[in-house]
Formats: C-alpha cells, structure tokens, sequence
C-alpha cells in the first residue's frame, strides 16, 4: 500500500470522466481531495455523495462535474447549496445529469455495491415521485409474502475518497465517530484513496476499531486538516461558522470565482489554502 | 409571556407532543430543537436518533449539521448509516418522527425536491434525504413548518414523500387529520392567533374543527429551557474555530 | 432496562415452544443462559444459531428442542456433535425438524429479519443439493441485470440471547473481538437478554463500541464465566481441552446423561456450575 | 528426510500453492496450518481470514476453532460475519480458498452434509458452514482431503457445494484438472507415494497424467517450521485454562 502525495493520488485515480465518490457524512468530509481535483481540472466527473455538502458545491461550480448521484443536497442547517442550484437551474456553468435517491435508497446501493450484489432491497419510494423521476428506481416481489418492494442498482464507484484519524504504515485505517456510509463506500470501489491527520506505526488497539484493512486501500495520502471545514472528531471540530459564511461567498458567481481563485487555485496545497483562509480572518 | 416568538411556540407545542422514552428520529432544526427541549423538561430519557448514526444523542448545544461532533460524543452509541435506516427506522423501532417541507397539501404529503418542473425546475430543492423512509416507517409523524399559501398547497409540485401526519405544528396553530377524510383541520390556534389568520395563511379552503383548542401558553420553565438552549447554541455556532494548521 | 437474574428472565422470555436463538460466532456464547433453559426444563424450542456448538448439543441431547436452524453443526476443531447426530440419526431423545442453511445464507436471513424485510438476498445455494433440500431457499430476478440470486426469508426469534463482556446500568451492550452476527441476531428478535461479564455505572468510550443500545435490550444478567467453555475477549481464553473431552462425554447417551446431570442439573447456577467441574478436574 | 508424515506432505504441498500478499478464505485444520505454515515461510504478508470475522490474522499458534481468541487478537481487522461473507468473499476480495469435505467426486464436488438420504442420514456430517460461497466465490480453489474409496466417489451423497478446484492435495499427491474435461487427474505424487497407492485409494478409475511430477521433498525449513508450529499449538490447547470462578 503506496503512500502518496496528494497531487500524485489523485493523478493517478481520479482521470477526467471517473465515478468519484467523496464520502463521509458531515463528518470527515475529504476537502483538500476536493480542492486537488479541482486544482488538477477534472472534468466530466461522475460525482457520487449522499450529501454532496460545500465540496461538492465548489467542485460543481467549478466545472468538474457531468452527473451527480446523491440524496440531500442542502448546506446543513444553512440553506441552499447556491452552485448546486445554478448548475441545476441554469446550467451554469454546465449542465448536471442527476440521479437521485432518498438517504436509505443511495446506503442500499453503496452496500450493494460492497456486497457484490447486482441490487438492493429496501421499503421505500413506493408512491413517491422521485420513483418516476429516477428510472433506476425499480421493483421486485417478495418470494414468500408477495410484497413488493423497491430496488436500486448497486453502486460501484471507479475511486472512493475518504478522510480519516488515522492509519498505520501497513494502510489499515482507522475512524472514530461519525462513520456514515464510508465502509461500504469504500468497499464498493474499484480503487479506495484515503487521506488521514495522522500515520502511525501500529495502530493500538486493532480488531473492532479499523475501518478498512490495508490490502483493500490502494493509497494512503498524509494530509492533517484535509477535512476542514468538516471534522475529524478528536482533532478538529466542525467550522459551523464557516459554513454559515459559505452562504454568502457561493451566492453569487462572481464572489464565488474569486474565492476559488485566491483560497483555493492560488494554494499550491492544503496547508496553504488553510493558510490563506487564516491570513483572510 | 409577552414576546413570545412563533418559533418558540411552535418549538414548545412540539416538544409537548413527545413522552418520556419515546425514540425520536430527529430532523435539523426546529425539530432537534423540539427534541431537546422535551429531553430537557419533562422526558428526560427520550432517546434521540440522528441520521448520522448517532443513537441516543444527548447534545449541550443543538447541532447545526445532522452530524456534529457533538452528537458523537455525547450518543449512546454510534451506528453505521445504513445500519440506522435498516436497523433502526425500517425495522420499525422509532416511534416518532420529525418532519419538514417547502410544501405540503391538505393530507400532509410533502415536498423538499422541485419547485416548478422536476427535470427544468424554478427552485432546485435539497430533495429528500431520509424523509420518505421516515414518513414511510415511524410509528407516527409530526410535521414542523410555517404557513404561507405558497407552501400550505393544493397541489405538490413533486411528491418526495408520502406522509400522514398525526399533527402538523405551524406558526399559527396546530393542524391534525379529520377521522373519516384524513383532512388537516384546524384544532388549536396560539393565544395570539385568530382562525383568519389562518384561513389566509393556507392555500386550500382550511377546514377548521367545531371547537378549536387554545394551545396553553408556555410555561417558565419551557420558555426559559429553550432560550438558554438557543443562546449555548448561538454562541458556540458564532465561535470561530483554530484552523487546523 | 431491568436487570434480572438468569431464572426469571429465562422464566420470563423463553416459554415452551419459542424460537430462541443464542448467537455468538465461538466467541462469548452464552451457556450459562442454556444450562439455565435446560434447568428450566423448556420443551418443543425452535433453536436457531449458525453454529449449534456444545451448548445446543446439550439442549438437544437433554430434550429442550422440536427444530434447529443452523449452517454447522460440528464441534470446531474436534468432531461430530454427538448428541445432534443422535438426534437427527435416531430421534433421540426427540425427533429434529433441521431448517439448514449456509454460513452466508443464515446471515443474510438475520440482517433480512434486523432490517425489517422479509427476504434476504445472495449469490449462493444455486446448484447445490441444500437449495433443494430446504425449500425456504427460493429465488428472485435482478429487475436490472436478469441475474438469478438466491432468497431467504427473514428470521425474527421470539427472543435473541447473547453474553457480552459489559454493559451499563442503561443497559447499554459492549462487546470487543469477534461479534459474529450477534448484532444482526439481536435486532431481529422481539426479545434481547444479554448475560454479562461486568455491569458498569457507564460505558467509555461510548460510541462505535457498543454493539446494542439501552432500549433495544429486554434484560441485562449479570453472569461472570457465563460463556465458558467458550470465551470472553479479556477476560478468560476459550477452554479448548474442555471441547476436546466433550467428544467423549458427549459420545454415548449414559455418559452424557451422568454428565448433564452430575454438572448441570445438580447445580443451581452457573457459579456452582463452574465449581462442580472445578471439583471434578 | 525420514519420519516425514503424509500429513505434513499435505501441508507443505498446500503451503507451496499460495503466493505473498494472497488473500486467503481459511479453513480450520490442515487449511490453516497450510496457510500459516506460507505466511512464518515464503510468503509472510499473505492475508488470512477466519469467517469469524478476524481479516488478516497472524496468530502464533493454530486456532482450534474458527474463532479462536489468538485470532482476534493477531487480526487487522475484526469485522462483523455478514461483512465477512458480504463485503469480503461475495465481493470477490478473496484470491484462495480452502476447503475439506467428506467426499469429493471426479470434477471436484463435495460434501460436507450427510451419508446417506439427506431426511435419514446414515451419518450426519457438520454440514456447509461458508463451503458453497466460498467455492462459489474464491478466484480459485483448493481441495486438501485425505483420500480413500469412500472420500473420493464415483457418486456424492449431497452435493454441499459445486466446486471446481485449482487442485486437489491429498495424501498420496496432488490431483488438478484435466484440460478439456475438467476431470480430476493424477499430476503429481509424493516422493514415497505410487501410481498404484492413488488408484487403490480413489473410488473412480483414476486418471493419470502422461507425466507425473514428483512433489519435491520438504525442505528442513519447510519442516522445522511445521513441527515448531504443531508443537507449540498442542501445548496450547493441551493447556488446562483456569475456570472462570
């Protein structure tokens, strides 16, 4: 299991036009992976989040994206998600193919895609619209009761993204709190790329704690605060006030483009994007 | 009891539908709001659930995100998402639900996808997250929102989720189904709220019930509670945080 | 959350005729809420558990159970389950219904049974003889891919018992090392008793270690050695010279008979139990 | 070289077979002796997993169950057994498995279920456990089974699981597929074993290659390292553990 910078990770497993999953809910969100791809111009990226949240927002503005596979696409506890919006509204400054689920529809799918499984199972949709908004949204009888009950197609994403605490030399992983949907995210991709605040040399204790073992892993990228504004719990907390800011910056494409540019294409890396945020405070 | 806010009646006529040890699916914002005040008045062991997985979340200050650090540390425990809407809410162990909605027609359905067309929409919407599957599997559904004639509709927009709510609390009183037609109907009105108001602020013919309760004014203790919990809220929500760098 | 002693809650959650499962996958199985059923004298019991191990070889040989779901009925490392194959071989004591599974497909019929659906899905049992031998093995279509998968209907036992290494005075269930499907088992029950090592005044660190929440628990017991001979993580090995002699007692009906009889039946609970095979050594 | 047993040509013969950084579906008994045996030899950073859950195991003495305590312990990772059977063998992240039965026939189907009529066995066997996924699923299999005229048989009893092995070790050498037919062919036997000794102990007409390779003798590695590694699991499990009382 390679360790690499986070430049050459996403060289190597993020080509334009991938199925890209950043996972992490709420917590642990993988930005400074965002903010690289962004960097290096991706384009034609199928982005896949449950809550595609202010990375997603900015990859989107930023042209990065061609289809976005998702379940709740709002600033948490903020508002709207305003470059989402544009995208969808206006096709600014592209057009965006949505595939959308509900929260226990996309976790069917991810865990599908993890299992192997060509579908999932669950109780939901039925009568809703979104089931006819969204033909992969199917159906199959009960073998024994006779229900009917709905399916999504497994999700395999080309490369999964997450942030974590911590990993050890070997490339086990290891979160604490808020999991989400990042194991089964992970173990649905082809390719899996980690970035984590710390490499430690064993992680103690192992067993129950490790999210991911290292032969599943194919990079490990060592990038501390790599999930701000979003959180590593024991490291950092959460920049509500960030998010609360982010309203403003995003709700318009002027204001938004010039953020970009000075915070984020002018930071050759993390540490100088996070730089550059202190320098604006 | 002067300056009591909308919000805080609403908050405070939410949190007094819930009971000691019910398991709560909760909702961002008014809705956690509600949660909390109850867990801090009169149901101190109501077991909270965050989508997030946190289970039996206990929070000093209401998160801003379904997933705040402070959720985590202070849950029971903390759960794999799928595991939470296939363990939890499909297998039917959360007894009430929390909702909310840019529209809902007179039978409580909901709306948080489109306004306008869904394929070239006006108003691009958040969309659905895990309200389907709560409206679908709760035991029972509460519907938080205020009323204007733009969200109380006759018609959806879009349906994201299929609900029938044993009580909608809005910003001029409380709306529960009539027994034989499932109609929302008015049957408690604030102190300060008139059955006009209402009618104006609704985008159907509201029915309003023969006899239209007063919901009690808030108590001390309710309204004191709940402004210590908002002002704990605000300041640490304001509180700029090291970057870590 | 009521803590209870091991007689009242088998007295109050295993009535004759239940399906009972007592999970826990080699590790942390719970015998002494076994020996307790068969103390208890309970008839016609539906047993369900992956692995039946000695303590279902005892339950059976003593005459607790009308049927058994399982996926292997061995003794791990040693042998046949003696009193299972008399059971099934020559309907001693009693005849044995046998609902037979694989690993995969019991597992799959937990998490079906825990997440509330009727059916659980998998790419197995096709082209094997168990698929016709169990005719609750049937079959469902991908609406997306036309693939063929196997089904299992979901298992919901009236009540799910487990040993755990901790719990709080909440009620809230921690286990560390091998969980098995002891989750999966426990939230597909309409009843959870949990038998404990130790019971805590809290539980730290909460979160990603506990493995059941308060109010998914019926009844906690506080019963220290209660999963001897099988183990508990930190606390005693598993009593691997205690599985090889079962071979032998557990061979002949007159031996085990004296055996069960001697060590379980003459002993009021486990702690005496414990001390009569002490005496015995 | 001499005292060499069958068991330990077994071993060996099936430790050779598998590569470093393999990923490998574990089987107690001579699976898991053949599996350690590799990783203390020519392939130290092999991947065991238990279907206990325990994923990369490295424990210092053989488990005598699947779920022994040495294993959690040594693993890195334990994770629940659906996970194991789900995200792990069905998936298709398992490179090699391993699997016993108690009886095989020409193509390489076994049986771990009954002898007998399934409703009324002659003998009940243990049954499947994760068999007929890990077959079904492994990117190869391999057979480790003793053989006589009653293991290897013309015809099963019940079919546990459908197989194709890589290759079948047992204890006169190493059968492997046949090219076109797939059948089960002698390739390879034992220094000290012969083309008489396998037919005699097959209960089909065995087929035997043109050429039939001899399996190189244990190396003294290879062998002190197998007998160090016995030694120290009887003792183990020879061990009286102290009541927990």
């Amino acid at each position: 299991m390679p360790t690499l910078s986070l430049a050459e990770a996403v060289a190597r497993f993020v080509p334009d036009g991938a199925s890209v999953a950043l996972e992490g809910f709420t917590h642990l969100i993988p930005f400074a992976a965002g903010h690289e791809i962004i960097r290096q111009r991706r384009r034609d990226l199928h982005l896949i989040r449950m809550t595609p949240d202010l990375i997603y927002d900015q990859m989107i503005g930023m042209g990065c994206a061609r289809a976005l596979t998702f379940s709740w696409g709002g600033n948490p506890g903020v508002g709207s998600l305003h470059r989402l919006r544009d995208a969808v509204e206006h096709g600014w400054p592209a057009p965006l193919v949505l595939d959308e689920h509900s929260h226990a529809g996309l976790a069917a799918a991810y865990t599908a895609g993890a299992s192997g499984l060509p579908f999932g199972v669950l109780r939901g949709y039925l009568g809703t619209d979104l089931a006819a908004a969204n033909p992969n949204v199917k159906s199959v009888v009960c073998p024994y009761t006779g229900e009917t009950l709905a399916t999504v197609p497994a999700i395999r994403p080309d490369v999964t993204i997450l942030h974590a605490q911590r990993a050890d030399r070997h490339g086990n992983v290891a979160i604490e709190g808020i999991v989400g949907a990042a194991r089964e995210a992970a173990l649905a991709a082809r390719a899996v790329v980690v970035t984590v605040e710390e490499v430690v040399d064993e992680l103690l204790p192992l067993g129950n704690g490790v999210l991911l073992p290292h032969w599943v892993v194919s990079a490990v990228v060592h990038c501390p605060g790599g999930a701000h504004p979003s959180y590593a719990l024991g490291h950092y907390p959460r920049d509500n006030a960030f998010y609360q800011r982010w309203d403003a910056i995003s709700r318009e494409r002027a204001s938004f483009l010039h953020w970009m540019e000075r915070h984020v294409l002018a930071s050759a890396d993390y540490r100088s994007f996070l730089a550059s945020l202190k320098d604006a405070a | 009891m002067n300056g009591v806010t909308r919000d805080e009646r609403m908050t405070i006529a939410a949190a007094r539908l819930l009971w000691d040890r019910a398991v709560c699916f909760v909702g961002i914002g008014l809705p956690s709001a509600a949660c909390n005040l109850a867990r801090l008045t009169h149901a101190p062991e109501i077991v909270l659930i965050y989508e997030s997985g946190t289970i039996g979340a206990k929070p000093h200050v209401l998160p801003l995100s379904i997933g705040d650090g402070e959720l985590a540390e202070t849950a029971a425990c903390v759960v794999p998402l799928p595991e939470v809407f296939n363990f939890y809410l499909q297998a039917g162990r959360v007894d009430v639900g929390f909702l909310g909605a840019a529209q809902i027609d007179r039978f409580g359905d909901l709306n948080s996808t489109v306004i306008g067309d869904y394929a070239h929409p006006s108003i691009r919407l958040p969309g659905s997250g895990g309200a389907p599957e709560i409206a679908a599997h709760a035991k029972q559904t509460f519907v938080v929102m205020k009323a204007t004639p733009r969200s109380f509709v006759e018609q959806l927009d879009f349906r994201t989720s299929v609900c029938r709510p044993r009580a909608v609390i809005t910003d001029f009183g409380i709306l529960t189904p009539a027994p034989e037609s499932d109609e929302l109907t008015l049957t408690a009105l604030y102190p300060d709220a008139t059955v006009e108001e209402a009618r104006a602020a609704v985008g159907w013919p509201l029915a309003v019930a023969s006899e239209v309760d007063v919901v009690p004014q808030p108590t001390e203790r309710e309204l004191a509670t709940l402004r210590d919990l908002h002002a704990r809220t605000e300041a640490a929500h304001r509180r700029p945080v090291e970057l870590p760098i």
